[in-house]
């Protein structure tokens, strides 16, 4: 028995080390594009909606022209599992595949992990939706085209200040997770510069049980609770929210901008605001094209949640594969180091607005943000407006 | 800190839910020694199978054939990774319990896809209620009456029939109740299936709670069943239960100050070191001698 | 005869230690970025973390699973004291105030290093007081539970002054060459294995093997499971500080139950009570689960069977075979050297033929 | 002759079992003094209490003229105790074993309890890990290399005379029973101590062995200027080499004396005939 399996296992491994290395050769022209983003782990669901948007822009657009001549985009993806200590050995697998440049990660702590190797190999990086100042902050390499931790803290506490009218709120982030309190710093910074009071309150990895925050919240007579939380937070606080018949609004930052939200909030008496980058509807082209080629293919569905609705991270991927396919084309070349100096100079309208990147990190300019509100009836996002941060 | 009636409410059926999984832990540890650390994949998996049923069948089949296929789940692991593993030294069963909860974790991240799966609403025990001015759902109030009189039955099953006895006899002394001519396997079994059970019954109430199932759901439910199991005194029934609802209570009483919130976790580990410390058996266990 | 054949086998085996050190120098050399090095380097962080717990788990018997704790007051020892003072105002962004010695206690590289492993040793003593009485899975709850409580109080706001929680620290001097982990590694390694193969070593062993016999030897089971517990978690502190270079980040989430279980199976791999084994098995595991086994998680190998995860799957599918019928791992309780290697393969040709033998005698 | 080891009114009750019962005993310095008694009489767990593995219900061991072991019922004991003697000892001196045995008392194991992942001079060695003068740092660093020679030539010159010098190499657990018992002796013997106390040394023997035990024991005790406290079932053995020998019965002291008195002791040969023929 013992030394069957042994001989299988054996097997396996041989198996595995040849089909590591067959590796097919073309003819064609080809420029590899890196996809940076959590498959996996805490983050895995926003990644695969990252993922997708990035793969519907090469479905577009799967050729470029470098010097005249038509090169084949090949998109390679790459597994980060959210897991800084995953993240090097991931970005070293798509510099061993020789990218051309990387797009991703759906995470500020994993692009920070990677950014490293990036910058080792001179392969230029384009954070999609990674807020975190730190990712692009002193590098060279790593540029990002969506707006930053302070502005959106900043644009949701005006928000509920100046629009909304609340003077109470109460956070909610998990501890230990730089984005949820970045936000929630940022938000409590403003809303009591504005004059309102927040109480601040956090919860562990993996809590499931948000009874009793909700309830703290609802005793603290707060208007609004501030949960700039993962999605796999932000179903059990809408469930638990609703199930309480709490009297708030749920005011939440970009990561909660998914159908997993819409689905929780469906017939539910709950009000659920949130900031994003993209509001459907605000390219009738780009919606139509995304959804039908979701609803093409199961497993795009499957990835996006069980249905086509399009979330702004997707928005957000097929922006920055535009953005991409830019420096490629001002750079000319399919060498890294050209395409890292020629990012600099990008501009490109996309789906989601303006991009451009500043001269000191590379941080795309953006001035506004969309706010959205669940509709509880159709589960459909309603634009409610623009806000920038006066 | 601000206390009031929901924070008890959510504290004892939190409780109620870590009893039905410790029980799993404190039986088969009574009797095999071993850190079922797989135990809370299994409820969680038992979640996920519940998601996955719903969507081809109707809810009154598919509850009974969750329980079930639970119960498979718990037997074939057993089977599959402890049995095996009998006459090796403790440490290496609990690396394959170990192993055991890894393999799981990624089986249902390779079928999820690492997306969170909503967990159907039940109808009746997930609508919402009001108590003592404290809105909450009805499974709030069901968890803990289901929890005791499932505890109830399965005391009097130990007690009274003839595999409960021999239960008893395994976990009091293994070799001699195996001369005495008890089939071990046969008892083994019966604690993963009756312990596979109650866990199922814990993630139907753990999941109406709390709607999402990812792969490591189970895990902190899990090791704090197995803390709440340690705290009554590992092996002992009761001791388990009343253990589950004091940490149960505990953290959520610490979780209604904004300030300590974040510790409620590390508050049941220390409370765990504390007692492990101060008294080793817990507060229902028995006492051990090691022969010389 | 024998001596000199013995001889031979030493030279060999010092032969093929300054060859790996030379695969090292060749990696940083000609491929210094890409996924050989960065394996490389990860190896040889877990390699010191996983003979650490094994000097703890292996040789001295007791079960803790409180790896990923130590390794995390390493981490963020290591960061705090290291980072360059002018960068600590940008890196603390978000603080209102850095904790006084922030502004003038900094370290170079390698005291800092050694102060992560003496802030794990330290915080090793503390909690083995209690906790180092406990029997086999008490203990490894109870140091389970010690790496929950390290990690809440790492990402606690109200330390945010020192450890800048929520946020990761970052812009610490790194190792950039996969030869410079290596060296490092190496002492740590070779200052274990010294350890091992001293009369403490021996008393340990005693103590794994028969803590009662080992007591009325005359061998202090408290003081002699605490000098195991403390010195495996000062390597494992320096293992952390390694790891936190690696990841160019340190920040509490990262050091999760997860990973104490992951280097648990890494030392199970190699075989329990073999340091070379946990050496082995790390670059092996590392290499495997990061590298080789990656193309299982693209959709085209084998279509509607793999796609992502499938590697993971198919990878723990793999340990719980290892975990239920290589029960000894790859080196049981052994060490690696070339004799044995020779001997061993001698051996296997040896049954082989008489097998063979047999089969033609019927 | 002062004494070397004593025990005053040793009570050791487990719940509501009394295993052994106010037992008070001496041995003198050179002697060599046998414990009987049928199964289950409380002798090891006599030697139990001796080397400090438990802490006594009530009662003091002295070696050497100092107090190792004292107690009183405490705890739950108080209540429970059945034992005699209460009240006379108010102090509690609870020294590890292996604060015992570095004070000088050596023992074996009735079930051989050898450390089985190691070599039969591993065993010996460990034994003298004790005595070094060498500390971690040095010990690590290889700065002990002197020290470290002159135990392996002393563990070498033990194994020499209990005839295992040719086997140093193999594992303990590998060697037959007999080689294993002396190993067990060697083991101890490289602790230097005063008092060895031999649990069974002569299970599962034939008489040959036995035979060749008894010479052995002797030798060992001229050689190294032992005291030996042993606990036997042989009564060739017993009888051949013991000095003086004391019988315990349901942990109560019943008889004491030299052998030819034992032999004759009406008490004694009923409490045998009474459990087992052939003990």
């Amino acid at each position: 028995m013992k030394k069957i399996v042994a001989l299988v296992l054996a097997a396996l491994m041989l198996v595995t080390v040849f089909a590591a290395c067959g590796e097919t050769k073309t003819d064609e022209k080809v420029i590899k594009i890196g996809i940076f983003e959590p498959a996996s782990g805490a983050n895995g669901a926003g990644g695969k909606q990252e993922t997708l948007g990035i793969k519907y822009a090469h479905a577009v657009c799967p050729t470029v022209e470098i010097n005249g001549e038509t090169y084949k985009v090949e998109l390679v993806p790459v597994d980060n599992q959210s897991a800084d200590d995953k993240a090097p050995t991931a970005a070293a697998e798509l510099v061993g595949k020789k990218v051309s440049v990387v797009l991703g990660s759906y995470g500020s702590g994993v692009s920070i992990a990677a950014s490293d190797t990036f910058k080792q190999a001179g392969i230029p990086a384009i954070g999609v939706t990674c807020t975190n100042p730190k990712v692009t902050e002193g590098n060279s390499h790593y540029f990002r085209i969506c707006f930053l931790d302070p502005f959106q803290g900043t644009v949701l506490a005006n928000y509920a200040y100046n629009e909304l009218g609340y003077r109470t709120a109460y956070t909610l982030g998990e501890t230990g997770n730089e984005y949820d309190q970045g936000l929630v710093h940022y938000f409590t910074e403003a809303f009591t510069a504005l004059g309102g009071k927040v109480e601040n309150a956090s919860f562990v990895k993996d809590t499931s049980d948000f009874n009793t925050l909700i309830t703290n919240a609802v005793n603290s007579g707060a208007e609004v609770i501030f949960a700039p939380t993962s999605i796999q937070y932000a179903q059990l606080i809408v469930e638990q929210a609703a199930a309480k018949n709490a009297d708030v609004t749920l005011l939440a930052s970009d990561t909660w901008d998914s159908n997993v939200i819409l689905a929780a909030a469906k017939g539910k008496d709950v009000d659920i605001q949130v900031t994003t980058f993209y509001q459907e509807g605000g390219n009738a082209e780009f919606d139509a094209g995304f959804k039908a080629w979701i609803e093409g293919d199961s497993q795009n569905l499957t990835d996006n949640g069980g249905d086509s609705k399009i979330a702004a991270v997707s928005a957000m991927g097929y922006d920055a594969y535009f953005v991409a396919l830019e420096a490629i084309k001002a750079a000319n070349s399919t060498n890294p180091a050209d395409i890292m100096a020629a990012l600099w100079d990008v501009e490109y309208t996309g789906v989601t607005g303006a991009i451009k990147f500043d001269e000191i990190n590379g941080d795309a300019d953006r001035s506004t943000a969309y706010i959205k509100k669940a509709n509880t009836d159709t589960a459909l996002w309603d634009f409610v407006k623009e806000q920038g941060v006066n | 800190m601000n206390i009031t009636i929901d924070h008890l409410l959510a504290g004892i059926s939190v409780g109620g839910q870590y009893a039905l999984i410790a029980i799993g832990y404190t039986m088969v540890y009574g009797i095999l020694r071993l850190i079922n650390f797989a135990h809370g994949d299994v409820f969680m998996a038992s979640g996920l199978i519940v998601v996955y049923l719903t969507t081809a069948m109707p809810l009154q089949y598919a509850i009974p054939l969750v329980l079930f296929l639970t119960v498979m789940l718990g037997f074939f692991i057993e089977r599959a990774a402890y049995k095996p593993l009998r006459q090796a030294p403790r440490m290496s069963v609990m690396i394959s319990a170990i192993g055991v909860s890894y393999l799981i974790q990624n089986l249902a991240l390779y079928i999820t896809g690492g997306l969170p799966q909503t967990y159907p609403a039940i109808p009746w025990i997930s609508d919402s209620i009001t108590i003592f001015g404290a809105v909450t759902k009805r499974v709030t109030i069901i968890t803990p009456i289901l929890t005791i009189i499932l505890i109830v039955l399965l005391v009097a099953l130990i007690r009274y029939t003839k595999i409960g006895m021999a239960m008893r006899a395994v976990s009091k002394d293994f070799e001699t109740a195996q001369l005495m001519g008890i089939k071990i396997n046969r008892v083994i079994s019966t604690t993963f299936v009756i312990g596979s059970l109650l866990a199922a019954v814990g993630s139907l109430l753990y999941f109406t709670s709390y709607q999402s199932v990812v792969p490591t759901s189970g895990s902190m439910p899990g090791l704090k069943a197995f803390v709440a199991a340690v705290f009554g005194g590992i092996g002992s029934i009761p001791g388990a239960v009343i253990g589950a609802f004091i940490i149960g209570i505990c953290e959520n009483l610490i979780k209604s100050s904004t300030e300590f919130a974040i510790f409620s976790d590390a508050f049941t580990f220390a409370l765990l070191i504390f007692v492990l410390c101060v008294r080793p058996t817990g507060l229902f266990g028995e006492k051990s001698i090691d022969k010389v | 005869m024998k001596t000199k054949s013995k001889a031979i086998f030493k030279t060999i085996d010092i032969v093929l230690l300054l060859a790996v050190l030379g695969v090292a120098i060749a990696v940083d050399a000609f491929m210094p970025v890409g996924l050989p090095a960065t394996v490389l380097k990860k190896g040889a962080v877990f390699a010191v973390v996983a003979v650490s717990m094994n000097l703890l788990n292996g040789f001295t018997g007791l079960f803790s699973l409180g790896q990923a704790g130590f390794m995390l007051l390493g981490a963020y020892t290591y960061a705090i004291f290291s980072i360059p003072l002018e960068a600590r105002e940008s890196v603390y962004y978000m603080q209102d105030h850095l904790a006084g010695f922030l502004h003038v206690a900094e370290l170079p590289v390698i005291p800092a290093m050694i102060a992560a492993g003496l802030i794990a040793a330290v915080f090793a003593f503390l909690i083995g007081l209690p906790v180092l009485r406990l029997k086999s899975d008490y203990l490894a709850i109870a140091t389970l539970g010690f790496a929950e409580i390290v990690g809440a109080f790492a990402k606690w706001d109200t330390l945010g002054p020192i450890t800048n929680a929520p946020n990761p620290l970052v812009n610490y001097p790194k190792f950039s060459k996969v030869t410079t982990y290596f060296i490092v590694a190496g002492v740590c390694i070779a200052i274990i294995a010294l350890l091992v193969r001293s009369t403490y070593g021996r008393a340990f062993k005693a103590i794994r093997d028969d803590e009662i016999a080992a007591e009325a030897m005359g061998i202090n089971l408290a003081k002699h499971k605490m000098i195991s517990f403390v010195t495996s978690s000062f390597f494992a502190g320096v293992g952390g500080a390694m790891l936190a270079m690696f990841q160019s980040k340190a920040q509490a989430n990262s050091f999760t139950t997860a990973l104490t279980y992951e280097i648990l199976l890494i030392v199970v791999i190699g075989g329990i009570g073999s340091l070379s084994g946990s050496v082995i098995a790390s670059f092996l595991y590392i290499a495997c689960s990061e590298w080789w086994l990656r193309f299982l998680d693209t959709p085209d190998v084998i279509p509607g069977l793999t796609r992502n995860g499938f590697r993971l799957v198919v990878f723990s599918a793999v340990i719980m075979i290892i975990v239920l019928f290589f029960r000894r791992g790859l080196m049981g309780d052994k060490e690696f050297s070339t004799e044995r290697l020779v001997k061993g393969s001698k051996q296997l040709v040896r049954n082989l033929q008489d097998k063979r033998k047999a089969k033609e005698a019927k | 002759m002062n004494n070397l080891l004593k025990l005053e009114d040793i009570t050791m009750q487990f719940g509501g079992v009394v295993a052994v019962n106010n037992l008070s005993l001496e041995v003198n310095e050179g002697e060599i003094v046998s414990l009987i008694g049928p199964n289950g009489a409380g002798k090891t767990t006599a030697f139990n209490v001796v080397t400090g593995v438990y802490e006594p219900t009530n009662g003091r061991v002295s070696f050497d003229g100092r107090a190792i072991v004292e107690s009183y019922p405490h705890g739950k004991m108080r209540k429970a105790y059945a034992g005699e003697n209460r009240g006379v000892y108010k102090k509690r001196i609870v020294k590890t074993p292996d604060k015992i045995t570095k004070l000088g008392v050596a023992r074996t194991f009735q079930n051989i309890r050898l450390f089985k992942s190691m070599t039969v001079l591993e065993n010996v060695l460990v034994a003298m890990h004790m005595r070094r003068k060498s500390n971690l740092f040095t010990a690590t660093f290889l700065l002990n290399r002197k020290e470290e020679k002159e135990m392996r030539r002393k563990a070498e010159e033990l194994l020499e005379k209990v005839g295992l010098l040719d086997v140093k190499d193999e594992l303990a657990t590998s060697l037959p029973y007999g080689k294993q018992r002396r190993l067990e002796i060697a083991r101890a013997l490289a602790t230097e101590p005063k008092l060895l106390l031999l649990d069974e040394p002569a299970a599962g023997m034939n008489p040959q062995e036995t035979d060749e035990l008894t010479a052995f024991i002797r030798s060992i005790r001229d050689e190294f200027g032992l005291t030996i406290f042993m606990i036997e079932h042989h009564m060739n053995l017993v009888m051949d080499i013991s000095d003086r020998i004391y019988v315990i019965d349901f942990g109560k002291l019943i008889a004491r004396g030299v052998p030819a008195e034992i032999q004759n002791n009406g008490v004694v040969i009923k409490a045998y005939l009474g459990v087992s023929e052939d003990a």
